[in-house]
């Protein structure tokens, strides 16, 4: 991932993905992009490491509190919201392959076009979890610690549990909704630079690496909706 | 070494979002209706995730046509995740194999303590049911922060063992 | 051999000069150190602030230990006496010497000092391979470190640096100080994230052309083992922290019973980290060992492959163990586990301890200050390792837990073992990173200080941790008077042994000697640049003739055959002088 | 600091206390019956520490001497690796470590599974001072100092097998004899448990706490003193005969203290380890000093001020956070339900004597 060094620019009619060249301590561009990628998975394995505390901490406390776990997570989410922003997510992640694949054969209005539509996919996410989970929950006092507040309704009597069942969904779905929002700047750096045709069939490393972190958010939240909405 | 990059076909990303979609509607489908016990409903899930994960681990991340070494790097880290929940799941579960005393645990009060709040203004009567005229939630809104302490901390006495 | 056709790209002129030398007036040098992407500088800059550290934990370690010089007495008159600090303020500095000491000095010191300096020297390359990412995991150090320092300077924490839960999610009057201390160690641990995964990728695409992967120094195999082991333990600490802090300020509950958490999950989630986390700090410190006794004694290294292997084995097996922190709190079916994969880990570090042993066998060995630190490794490793089969024995763990034997334990590890190890390995190279001798005589002043200072301060606490002396004890029964006065009196040493190599690397800096090339007649690739080495390292790119150990076939670079005379071949059918002759 | 340094000459002659307790260099004595087996493999263990450092350290010393560097004369080949010598220095050691495991694993068994029919005691660990309540409600009243503080004194019975039911009311704590060579933690919200039969009857052992629990961890101490389990003194048909021997005339009247009620507050400002916060000549602790606090006017934090009468303290008592006096924070456990009306009574009694108006009130209506 670098910039295109400014002097280059006007010598050449060809767009800047050709004239790329790798940095000094490379010995040619391929080995360059290939210990690129290689540092983005070990990077994607710290993020799936850090989303595995919370798994962990998911399994322990199901164990431990099964019944709470039984009926908690089907009276606080609702599995609609969360199908939704899966398949959202799902189509974002195609649209992220078909980006890469559009610079990969230099459709360069393709490659903006799928951008845009996984930033509004993003967006789209973000919004549907906040607009009808978060703040409803909020209102409620459907939260963690001593500020839950919430006394059960349409005969649900809240169990001694839900308190942490709800600690639980708030800080996966938190720590997992900033990385969407992380994607999404990456996603828009990505399209800033597509504008000025940084990518193309030769050097398109940052915007394949990008396109791993998002395929990455979206497999996190491939396990966290089953886990949370659906099984419970 | 030119760049000899895979690139997929359109065709073939297309399916793969299928099969996605339709796995992601199977596993809606048996969670709604299909019920297994809590067990069952776990495995059944956890396999359709695990199924999604690898179309897009496999084909949407490329791990499919890139060199082995990225797949050994997600292997090591599953593999190191794996051992942490294994080992602390045998130990939160297997507390009271030998003295039965060491698995019982006292409930934090914070339901209770919502509840006397609840009693206290009024949106439940004295024993603690819903009040009925008008029973709509006009819960006010959270306490200021999250950081009041007024809870009593140490868990009192109450153990039911 | 395969010989490379020694290409440089085309603006290398200007850059066979010192990395040393000032490109210009202060500001502009100033400048150029802060936004350098040179390994070499910022590897001189992590030294510099890892050293910092080091002198800030070890003046709390000095406060501690004067503090637990006499029992606190209130005799008949009422009044206080053998109490210089009240018990709250021990326990801050008792507490802010352990997060000092592990977060800020002892994970990032030789990795990040020593590791960033040598490693794309020794493998031949110009540079890491993300050298703008190498100067990201500087400035996150050093915002990692304001943010520490911003809650020591809130009057600190007083939790321990375990931060064990429901303490330190309950502790009033401490709420932004714990707050503040953990997201240091949330962004230190990045910090740690980056070098890791620098390393990791640079060994694997960096490697001059022919050499394979057992013609590295050991020091790298040693690197590249502590690389995997930041980059898979540190993102839970990341997350362990993140939640200790969400759980202090949203009450989310993971680990404290009154919100309906549990503690032991919380040890879970900590020492998962924390006992690779004791590996990250003594895998770089075996790596130098294996240099140190390599070149010292003149020998190859006694079974190569063992070393290595035993490196990556360290790194495996690390991930399985750390339940042996929690014996006294988990469960007995787990504990049982654990101790027995506890055994298998001392397996690799004591290969390690047997080959170094062998390889002074018919070697020819130098008596100098980075020698008399390896041998003295030997020594205060030795102990270390072996008073971790007691508490590896469940029943005697049972006893020993959370005393003075343990604290004893980890500083024989940890300080005889990495801060020993990092003494030697800075003067070993100090003539390549700087170009200057250091006084040999100050240096083995400086070493017979530290030695006898360590040895007085930490082997009485062996014996009083066996007798029962509990840990992070502000006043003792005056039973253990004796021991903790011998303690304090080493700790004295200790402080003038260090003040004595301070003394002496300044005096270096300023008005050392100039260094040749290969004082040492060292043959791994960083001996063959100059010392200080040029802006890219390598005039031209090098190319393997020999491994980094065949000190019986090949005269070092740089060096006067006559130093360094090489022994008769054996008449049988010698072996040729090729390139992996191990 | 200066007091400390005018101390030095007295306490550096003074020999260590009184030995209440022989501590020799070769571990504290073997009080418990698990002791003696746990002795044996730390011996064993040592022994074989010593055997394979002093053939290290000898090898090492010896090399470095006889192969030292001497000018013009090189190092001699030699062959760089020989695999039957590595296997045997790796799986030697791993051969006898694998005993050492199980060896320790059966004695640990042994430590964690309490025999039938031990005495159950129930321990309750709070931040600072343990409370022993022994199954027929009878709890200690003697007292020792240790580590500059009053602990109090348990007792258990001489040849019979204890078991300690223990959860703690705040921190993480952890119950450790050095004599009985075993500790466990005590966590809060959970209960652990932790057994031991001490040996010899008259004797006394430090009781410690191991596991970082605040600012007077180093203070939270305790001795347990072993007893003979005697014939009962003809007392009320106590199950546990051991316990008359100590508390024979205190336990028979266990249920009703009449002993004045100053005494008995006096007496409860230890085991209740309100002296661990609150003193009683003025100092500022933890918590407000008792000295002259009956009677007087104190400023609330929320800006109320309240004057320190019979009520206030009973309600600091049962609900500590309802008005904490200003610059204090809310550390402080509720006692309800554990103090009978009787001993709030001594409590308010003794915070009266300790100030002018409150001793005129005593004088004016006696408590009784």
């Amino acid at each position: 991932m670098t910039t295109i060094p400014a002097h280059d620019n006007e010598n050449a009619g060809a767009a800047n993905w050709e004239r790329y060249r790798h940095q000094p301590h490379w010995r040619n561009n391929q080995d360059e992009y290939d210990a690129a990628k290689f540092g983005m998975w070990l990077f994607l394995s710290t993020e799936l490491l850090l989303f595995s505390g919370m798994f962990v901490a998911y399994t322990i406390f199901r164990i431990m509190h099964t019944e709470t776990w039984g009926n908690a997570s089907h009276h606080y989410l609702d599995w609609r919201i969360g199908a939704i922003n899966t398949v959202v997510l799902l189509i974002s992640s195609w649209t992220m392959v078909m980006a890469i694949r559009s610079a990969q054969v230099n459709h360069q209005r393709a490659l903006r076009f799928h951008l845009v539509v996984t930033i509004l996919c993003g967006l789209f996410f973000l919004g549907a979890k906040v607009g009808f989970e978060y703040l409803p929950k909020l209102a409620k006092g459907e939260v963690p610690g001593s500020a839950f507040d919430y006394i059960g309704s349409h005969g649900y009597v809240p169990s001694d549990y839900d308190p942490l069942f709800l600690g639980l969904y708030w800080v996966a779905t938190a720590i997992h909704g900033s990385h969407v929002l992380i994607g999404v700047g990456l996603l828009t750096w990505c399209l800033l630079r597509a504008g000025k045709k940084h990518f193309g069939p030769k050097h398109f490393t940052a915007l394949e690496n990008v396109g791993l972190f998002w395929h990455l958010v979206d497999l996190i939240w491939i396990f966290l909706f089953p886990l949370l909405y659906l099984v419970g | 070494m030119a760049h000899e990059h895979h690139i997929p076909s359109a065709r073939f990303m297309t399916i793969i979002l299928g099969l996605l979609l339709t796995a992601t509607a199977l596993t809606v489908y048996t969670a709604l209706k299909i019920d297994l016990g809590q067990v069952g409903n776990l495995i059944i899930a956890l396999l359709i995730a695990a199924f999604k994960a690898a179309l897009v681990v496999g084909f949407f991340m490329h791990l499919h046509w890139d060199n082995r070494f990225n797949a050994c790097v997600l292997l090591y880290c599953l593999i190191a995740a794996g051992t942490f929940l294994l080992f602390t799941t045998i130990d939160m579960t297997s507390r009271g194999a030998v003295d039965p005393w060491r698995a019982v645990t006292t409930p934090p009060p914070l339901v209770d303590n919502a509840r006397e709040r609840a009693i206290a203004d009024g949106r439940l009567d004295e024993h603690g049911n819903p009040v009925d005229e008008h029973a709509e939630d006009h819960g006010h809104s959270a306490e200021s922060d999250g950081t009041d302490h007024g809870a009593d901390h140490g868990a009192d006495e109450n153990v039911s063992h | 051999m395969t010989t490379t056709t020694a290409h440089d790209n085309g603006h290398h002129g200007h850059h066979d000069v010192s990395y040393l030398k000032p490109k210009g007036g202060a500001l502009v040098t100033i400048w150029d150190w802060m936004t350098t992407i040179d390994h070499k500088k910022i590897g001189v800059m992590y030294l510099f602030a890892t050293l910092l550290a080091f002198f800030v934990g070890g003046v709390f370690a000095l406060l501690v230990r004067a503090e637990l010089l006499f029992p606190t007495v209130t005799n008949a008159a009422g009044d206080v006496t053998g109490q210089i600090f009240d018990p709250s303020t021990y326990n801050r500095l008792f507490t802010l010497h352990g997060a000092v000491m592990v977060f800020l000095f002892i994970i990032p010191s030789t990795p990040a000092a020593l590791g960033n300096f040598l490693l794309p020297l020794m493998i031949g390359a110009k540079d890491v391979a993300f050298p703008r990412l190498n100067l990201l995991s500087w400035y996150v150090y050093v915002f990692g470190s304001v943010v520490a320092l911003i809650a020591i300077g809130l009057s600190g924490v007083d939790t321990g640096w375990t931060f064990y839960t429901p303490y330190s999610t309950s502790t009033e009057g401490e709420h932004w100080q714990v707050v503040f201390m953990t997201l240091g160690v949330f962004i230190l641990g990045f910090s740690s994230i980056f070098t890791g995964m620098n390393f990791v990728v640079t060994v694997h695409k960096l490697r001059a052309p022919g050499m394979g992967w057992f013609d590295m120094p050991l020091f790298v195999w040693a690197i590249y083992a502590t690389a995997i082991i930041q980059v898979l333990a540190t993102p839970v600490l990341g997350v362990t922290v993140l939640l200790l802090t969400l759980e202090r300020v949203f009450q989310i509950g993971f680990f404290d019973p009154a919100l309906g958490g549990d503690p032991v999950l919380y040890q879970h989630f900590f020492w998962f980290y924390s006992h690779p986390a004791v590996y990250i700090m003594i895998l770089p410190g075996m790596g130098i060992m294996s240099e140190l006794v390599g070149v010292h004694a003149r020998k190859k290294i006694f079974g190569y492959r063992a070393v290595a292997f035993s490196s990556m084995g360290i790194a495996a097996i690390s991930f399985i163990v750390w339940g042996h922190h929690l014996f006294t709190s988990e469960g007995e079916l787990v504990s049982a586990i654990f101790s027995f994969l506890t055994f298998l880990v001392a397996i690799p570090s004591a290969i390690k301890v047997f080959n170094w042993v062998a390889t002074l066998y018919k070697g020819s060995i130098a008596i100098n200050t980075p020698m008399c630190y390896a041998l003295a490794f030997l020594f205060t490793f030795s102990i270390g390792g072996l008073t971790g089969i007691y508490l590896g024995a469940l029943a005697v763990d049972l006893h020993l837990h959370d005393t003075y034997f343990i604290v004893a334990h980890f500083h024989y590890v940890m300080m005889g073992g990495a801060v020993i190890a990092f003494l030697g390995g800075i003067h070993h190279w100090w003539p390549k990173m700087f170009g200057k001798m250091y006084d040999e005589r100050a240096g083995l002043l400086g070493f017979t200080l530290v030695f006898i200072g360590f040895n007085l301060t930490f082997f009485p606490q062996f014996l009083m941790g066996a007798n029962g002396m509990p840990r992070r004890y502000a006043t003792y029964v005056a039973d253990y008077e004796p021991f903790h006065q011998a303690s304090t009196i080493g700790s004295w040493i200790l402080l003038a042994g260090f003040l004595v190599h301070l003394g002496a690397f300044i005096h270096s800096l300023v008005a050392g000697k100039p260094a040749p090339a290969n004082p040492w007649g060292g043959l791994s690739l960083e001996w063959e640049a100059e010392s200080p080495p040029i802006e890219h390292n390598f005039a031209h790119e090098p190319v393997i003739h020999h491994g980094p150990y065949d000190f019986d076939d090949v005269v070092p670079p740089h060096c006067d055959p006559a130093d360094y005379p090489l022994p008769e071949p054996i008449e049988s059918d010698s072996v040729a002088p090729g390139k992996h002759a191990h | 600091m200066i007091s400390t340094l005018a101390y030095i000459p007295e306490l550096l002659l003074a020999s260590a206390a009184p030995q209440t307790i022989k501590l020799g260099v070769g571990l504290s004595r073997q009080s418990s019956t698990l002791a003696a087996n746990h002795d044996l493999l730390f011996w064993f263990i040592t022994w074989l520490c010593v055997f394979f450092f002093v053939l290290l350290m000898g090898l090492g010393i010896f090399f470095t001497i006889k192969y030292r560097r001497r000018p013009g004369v090189p190092q001699q080949r030699c062959v760089a690796h020989n695999t039957p010598l590595e296997l045997l220095w790796s799986l030697g050691p791993l051969v006898i470590l694998i005993g050492i495991f199980f060896w320790a694993f059966d004695l640990y068994m042994d430590a964690h599974v309490a025999p039938a029919g031990a005495e159950e005691v129930t321990v309750v660990a709070q931040k600072w001072n343990w409370s022993w309540t022994y199954d027929n409600g009878a709890a200690t009243r003697e007292f020792a100092n240790v580590a500059n503080t009053d602990v109090p004194v348990f007792a258990v019975p001489a040849g019979k097998p204890v078991k300690l039911i223990m959860t703690s009311r705040d921190v993480i704590h952890a119950l450790y004899v050095p004599d009985f060579r075993t500790k466990i933690d005590v966590f809060p919200g959970r209960y652990t448990t932790l057994w031991f039969e001490a040996m010899e009857a008259g004797e006394e052992h430090y009781l410690f706490c191991a596991e970082y629990c605040g600012d007077q961890h180093s203070q939270m101490a305790a001795v347990i003193k072993v007893l003979e389990p005697g014939v009962t003194a003809g007392g009320p048909p106590a199950n546990i005969p051991w316990q008359d021997e100590l508390y024979g005339d205190w336990k028979s009247r266990m249920a009703f203290d009449d002993r004045p009620l100053k005494e008995v507050g006096a007496t409860l400002y230890i085991t209740k380890a309100c002296n661990s916060c609150h003193s009683i000549d003025g100092s500022v602790g933890t918590g407000p000093s008792w000295l002259n606090v009956y009677g007087s006017e104190e400023k609330i934090t929320g800006g109320t001020t309240v004057t320190v009468d019979e009520n206030y303290i009973r309600e600091s008592i049962l609900v500590p956070a309802a008005k904490i006096v200003e610059g204090f924070s809310n550390q402080m456990n509720s006692f309800q339900g554990q103090l009978t009306e009787r001993e709030i009574m001594a409590l308010i009694t003794y915070i009266k004597s300790l100030s002018e108006e409150g001793r005129v009130e005593l004088e004016a209506a006696p408590a009784e």
